[in-house]
């Protein structure tokens, strides 16, 4: 099994679930971030205090699918939550070496 | 008020007049809150409920800015970490003063005997009941005990101000202390000096001059000018927070700030109107005064900020508003409402460079622009009262005094003041040293004052 | 006020009483706010200190409000990212408004010359001083400057409710120009035209009938259906918001707007029992009124909800309470207190129904209801009005009017107002988009207002 | 109030006077809200609009400690999954006790007729118009439509602090059908025998006795004793919150609890100045009392916090703001400002132990503390006013009845109030767990009550 | 070592905490976070505009330890956030290359 | 690839980013966390009731970087995050085994 982490932009974290879901994707989690990279944050100006706040929020999915659907699951990711622009983020691609759900036991890819 | 009168001699005899000589204050145009407490051991007069409807009102209104106004305005500018602990030292030191005003800050400010500087008498109010009145400037008469109140809240927010520049980092138990000898040296004394017959700026002619009496309506001088001042003493001495100019500062919630912009616009009419001390057109004039110079001055710090290449911004708004506030304060029945715009706008724009500019070259950390805009904005509003006051502007000034002159005046008053404050704070600040340590700890402050100092958080959600 | 006068006849001579008919007013139940002006320039009668502290107090009332009062209940209903920008254009706006107001508002709506349309006059307050007077509907007068500010608070108010539909997507600076047109060709008509003699809908009559003079105690019309009208149409030409009914637009903080709720209700005395002129029975009857119609519109929205088979909601609750407000504002001084509670009930449940079901049948994109909830509400208002006053039904009325006849009156000022408002707010929208492009860049939507117009965040936790 | 009558006399014949014999009412120190109805039916005095103006304000003034102040103050304390639950709650049971009120509450307590428990008559308001009048103290008036607005802010706050202890999993129809159980059999009669012409604790001589009558000038029984103990009976008979002395329970925002907190503060002297129902000295004295015996509290919490060996906090601050309010109720125009002083410390400190040591101890779950701060505060203060009212003390009695006596007065009343409130709490809560189940499913308390109750969040950052 | 990542219902996070200390994990770290799977969120009405959240507030887990208790933890976690009901949560593990304590330096299972 | 996984004092943040910008690392993502561990929280009370939290506010830095950088982050880091007090936190590596550039659809090294 892959754990997929993608940092996107968060107003496309909608567009990207609908479209993971399409591919029968049942269960993914998201995290609130701030992401520091090429794309600048705005400046802030607070009483000529100038904050050039280089984070930008954006939102983390975690999401742990089999072997088989990984490259899908990516390629989906990369379509749906691009813009064209700078700091559309990341897509990273982890083992994983087990997985069980809390509330059957069930473990494996019957766990997802 | 009428016109015509020769201002300085009203104002010799007003010192000295018992209720007997009352009718002639009527014709008094300047330093609103003065004096009226002398007389109040006349002959039972009975306050119209008018008034002492409008006073109690007033009086409510100047708490409204102190406990959900300031603590907001204040609370919201500062960080996460230290919200509770400004809040709680703007309501403690609240407390604190009100106690004290009724133990003796009374007394010295506007007891029954006392020089140039100070008064004595009615110490724990001795002698006042339910049946007392004060003097207003008419032949009129409100209830002591809302005399008495209106004043302590003033006292009340004063000090609570000039904590505007020390949060974050200064000791609870040491903005106690430090509350207790500041009222006690400097603001009492002040407040005597400027507010009540016989006081050296209430007189005029200071310093052997033949100088006018200065005009401060509802306290410019004594409440902003003060607490500006000895705000920026106190933080000089206290020194800088650390990270400052390095780390964001970031307000952490300008929605409550806005909160207690509002709350300070509302109940400042009761400083401003309630220094009339009646319900009548000088209140009515003063009130307009206050609604349109801190609506020019709102809009012009957003002005400012485009003229100088930002965007406008909420709190540019928000300390506009303050700006105008402060400003129209010594003006509010001074002034016609369209010299209140313009003292409005101009202090606004003269803050916006003091608290944008001039505190990033000198470097000192006013945290929350107590001096910027309460000091500067005092000052501004002190001197420009001096101008817009000529009836030729539209004030409701007789034209007896020149503008040179009243201007002239006005510069000596804030000269005083600054001189007084600055003085006073530094013994008010050592004492709380020595007694404190003045300053919480490295780990505290870093980690906030209010797990450091109250063992609390603002915010579990 | 006494009954049995012949209300249309006494309006007439109203229209055009000096100080010497004032006695008449007396009998006036309707129209609480009119021609107080004309009457100033009598020889100089003296403001009973009681009405003068009444009218001031209101008049801050009015501002609480507004600033944290509106600004919360917005700001509380929009998204985190617009929250700076909602408050701060409440806020901007109402300054701005204050200081066209004394410029040449004042002027255009209650000017000493004019016609049924507008007036003209005093503009910049020319010969208002503090001894100035205003008639109130007795032989009482209270100080001009006061009833200044007094009318100045609700040429505020209603220019800051009209920005409830355009939040979150309407440029700063086109919020300022529309702001000035507005006032000029909607606000101040409509005000003079209500509340003025020689007011068109004032005077009764209207078009050549014989009906009767409308009802409006405290501004249903001039304030909240023409407020909710022009929100509307602005609406229209400003268009959605970017993902409405796709995204998730919910509320940043029903605490907030909660709040607000709470200072609306208490500051609405200021508005309604104000409306009064006086601290008299009219205000006492006004305030219990506004206490219980709203308490019924508040229950009986949740109660709708219910009903129609959803959970009672936080939002409901205060969505009918405003509902409330609104509806008893014409009604406040013309029902007795159980046509008060009917009122309100019967409007917060129309308003139910508007905002949940038709609002999304039509598909515009009101944003915070200022259409559904003052328009709508202001109209069950202006037309129930015309009912309780009848002493059939518990109301103050003399009925000397029938009750067909009198919501035939009220249903004409309400379709005159909807389409001058309708009118100018089209005029002005435009205007603001010739010279702002009146919406912000996508991008800017997007990121939020407050970074893309004010560079800053509402909140830094 | 002039000295030197004998008090009781001066009661008995009040009870049944008209106007005529309003005179006497001059001399009447205690009871502050009384039996102002009976006087209403005499030939047409006209209230003088300064004590009209004053108690529309006082009015407005304890609506604000509700809407905002309170649901503030104990939504601040709640989790965040229940802020809306909490607000909702306390708004809705506002408006239910308004409308109450009008229909038969008023009535029940201040009816023309009746006997020492309860009175009839004037329901719907039958025969109230905006010329009737309510007596004061002195041979004055105000408009009964104001009297009726002020009383029912009473019993809609009361209402509310019930809540206080329930918070967190009562269900919402719960809470209104106790409300209506509750107002009607402790409420009303409560108001009726302390405040009503004829009641039993108005009276003196209570049981045969020969005791004077109580003392509570603004509703330490009626509302805060009242209120503290049905908390604490109501708490009991619904049970502990899931997870209560295990899960950390901590404050969601201590921030708005300090805003409500200073809402409360000013809105309370709308409770108890306003109880003069004139704005008069005795408002005077009510006005500094509530000024400084809150100032005391707020300080001697914290220091008492200290002395027990933790921080001072800004909870603590705010807890002692309202235990000195609600001690200071009873005495706020019987006690003289050094009296107040030390009463606000004592109730604080011993307040301080009922909510840290003895909750703790007895294990109840009393979510707010309104039985910790209202009902010990409102115990300490009803007898230590017995105390403070001596003139050898600087309190304004006369000296006629010894401290003992009335102490023992006070303390009667206290229980009278007591098991009153706690045998009509059980009922009412009996009936309404009979009705609607009482409290909400363990899954709607896990999940919190905002969404299983309202389907709303109060947050969505 | 091994990775463990658990999305747990927030109120069982006490419970949870409890379990691990009693087999001697010492530290651990904890994210709130949104979880989208079977279990639907409440709808939530504003106004008429109802939301349908399809995101259930969770708490993620963060926990490293040596490959032999890895079972014992996952068990343990298992049984103590459980609580039978649909929205349990998921358990992962992945493998952990390297650990350090940055106060001392320390590397390895001796960082944990 | 390597994903390197900080957990640090959230006042060190700055100094962090800082010193790992002059490693020449162009992004990373960070997440307010609470950590459990050896270091104590404050203890709050709120009228008597006394709440001693465990849960330390920690910052957590997520970061990929090329296999050879590693060993340079993982010092640079434990460096700059130090204070020599219980509670600096710790640092996890794993291993990664794709990345994309959402923009771009860049993969591997060249997407970081
Ligand atoms: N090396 C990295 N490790 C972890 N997260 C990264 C890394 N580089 C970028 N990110 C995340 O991806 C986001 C987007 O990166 P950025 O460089 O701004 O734009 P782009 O992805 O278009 O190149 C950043 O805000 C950050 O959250
Ligand atoms: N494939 C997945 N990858 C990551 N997290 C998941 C995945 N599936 C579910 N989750 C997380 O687990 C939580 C519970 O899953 P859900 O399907 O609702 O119930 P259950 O675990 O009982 O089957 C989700 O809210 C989500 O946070
Ligand atoms: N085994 C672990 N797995 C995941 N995170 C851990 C682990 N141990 C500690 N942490 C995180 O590291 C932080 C610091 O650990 P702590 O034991 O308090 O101090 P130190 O790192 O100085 O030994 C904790 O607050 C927690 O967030």
């Amino acid at each position: 099994m892959k754990l997929i982490l993608a940092i996107i932009k968060p107003f496309k974290l909608d567009e990207v679930r609908e479209a993971l879901t399409g591919l029968g994707i049942a269960g993914m989690t998201v995290t609130e971030v701030k992401g520091f990279g090429r794309q600048k944050g705005q400046t802030e100006i607070y009483r000529g205090a100038e904050y050039a706040t280089n984070m930008v929020p954006k939102v983390k999915i975690e999401l742990v699918c089999d072997d088989a659907l990984a490259p899908r699951v990516v390629e989906t990711l990369q379509q749906s939550a691009g813009t064209g622009s700078i700091g559309d983020g990341k897509i990273f691609v982890l083992d994983v070496g087990q997985a069980v759900r809390i509330r059957t036991g069930e473990t494996g890819e019957a766990a997802l | 008020m009428t016109k015509g009168e020769n201002m300085t001699f009203a104002k010799k005899i007003a010192a000295s007049a018992g209720a007997a000589g009352l009718a002639l204050f009527a014709a008094l145009p300047a330093w609103a809150q003065e004096a009226a407490a002398p007389a109040a051991e006349a002959a039972a007069p009975v306050a119209n409920p008018g008034n002492n409807a409008w006073m109690m009102t007033s009086s409510l209104l100047v708490l409204l800015m102190i406990l959900p106004g300031l603590a907001l305005f204040y609370g919201g500018l500062t960080r996460t970490k230290n919200m509770l602990s400004t809040m709680t030292q703007v309501g403690a030191a609240a407390c604190l003063a009100m106690l004290i005003w009724v133990m003796y800050g009374y007394g010295l400010a506007f007891g029954p005997e006392g020089n140039a500087f100070i008064s004595w008498g009615k110490f724990f109010l001795a002698g006042v009941t339910q049946d007392s009145t004060a003097a207003t400037f008419t032949d009129e008469v409100i209830s002591e005990y809302v005399f008495i109140c209106f004043q302590m809240t003033f006292a009340a927010i004063t000090l609570a101000l000039v904590l505007g520049s020390v949060v974050e980092r200064m000791k609870f138990s040491a903005v106690m202390i430090f509350g207790i000898v500041w009222l006690t040296i400097v603001y009492f004394p002040i407040a005597h000096m400027v507010w009540a017959g016989g006081g050296f700026l209430f007189e005029g002619g200071m310093f052997g001059t033949s100088l006018p009496a200065a005009l401060d309506f509802a306290g410019g001088t004594v409440v902003h000018i003060n607490a500006g001042v000895s705000a920026l003493v106190a933080a000089l001495i206290l020194g800088k927070r650390m990270g400052y100019q390095k780390e964001i500062m970031a307000p952490h919630s300008l929605t409550l700030t806005m909160v207690g912009t509002g709350m300070l616009w509302v109940g400042w009419f009761g400083f401003n109107a309630g220094s009339a001390l009646e319900a009548n057109g000088s209140a009515g004039l003063a009130m307009i005064n206050t609604f349109v110079a801190t609506a020019s001055a709102g809009l012009f710090w957003m002005l400012a900020e485009r003229l100088n290449g930002h965007k406008g911004s909420a709190l540019g708004f928000c300390s506009g508003i303050i700006a105008g506030l402060v400003a129209v304060t010594p003006a509010a029945g001074n002034s016609g409402p369209f010299g209140a715009i313009v003292l409005g706008a101009v202090a606004s724009v003269i803050c916006f460079y003091a608290v944008t500019v001039l505190k990033t070259r000198l470097g000192y950390d006013d945290a929350l622009d107590a001096f910027g805009i309460h000091g500067i904005g005092g000052m501004v509003g002190a001197i420009g009262t001096g101008i817009v006051y000529a009836p030729g502007l539209g004030g409701p000034g007789d034209g007896s005094v020149g503008i040179g002159a009243q201007v002239a005046t006005q510069i000596v008053a804030v000269l005083v003041a600054i001189v007084w404050a600055a003085v006073g704070t530094m013994i008010a600040t050592y004492i709380a040293k020595a007694v404190t340590g003045l300053r919480v700890s490295e780990e505290v402050e870093r980690e906030g004052l209010d797990l450091g100092e109250h063992g609390e958080r603002a915010y579990n959600y």
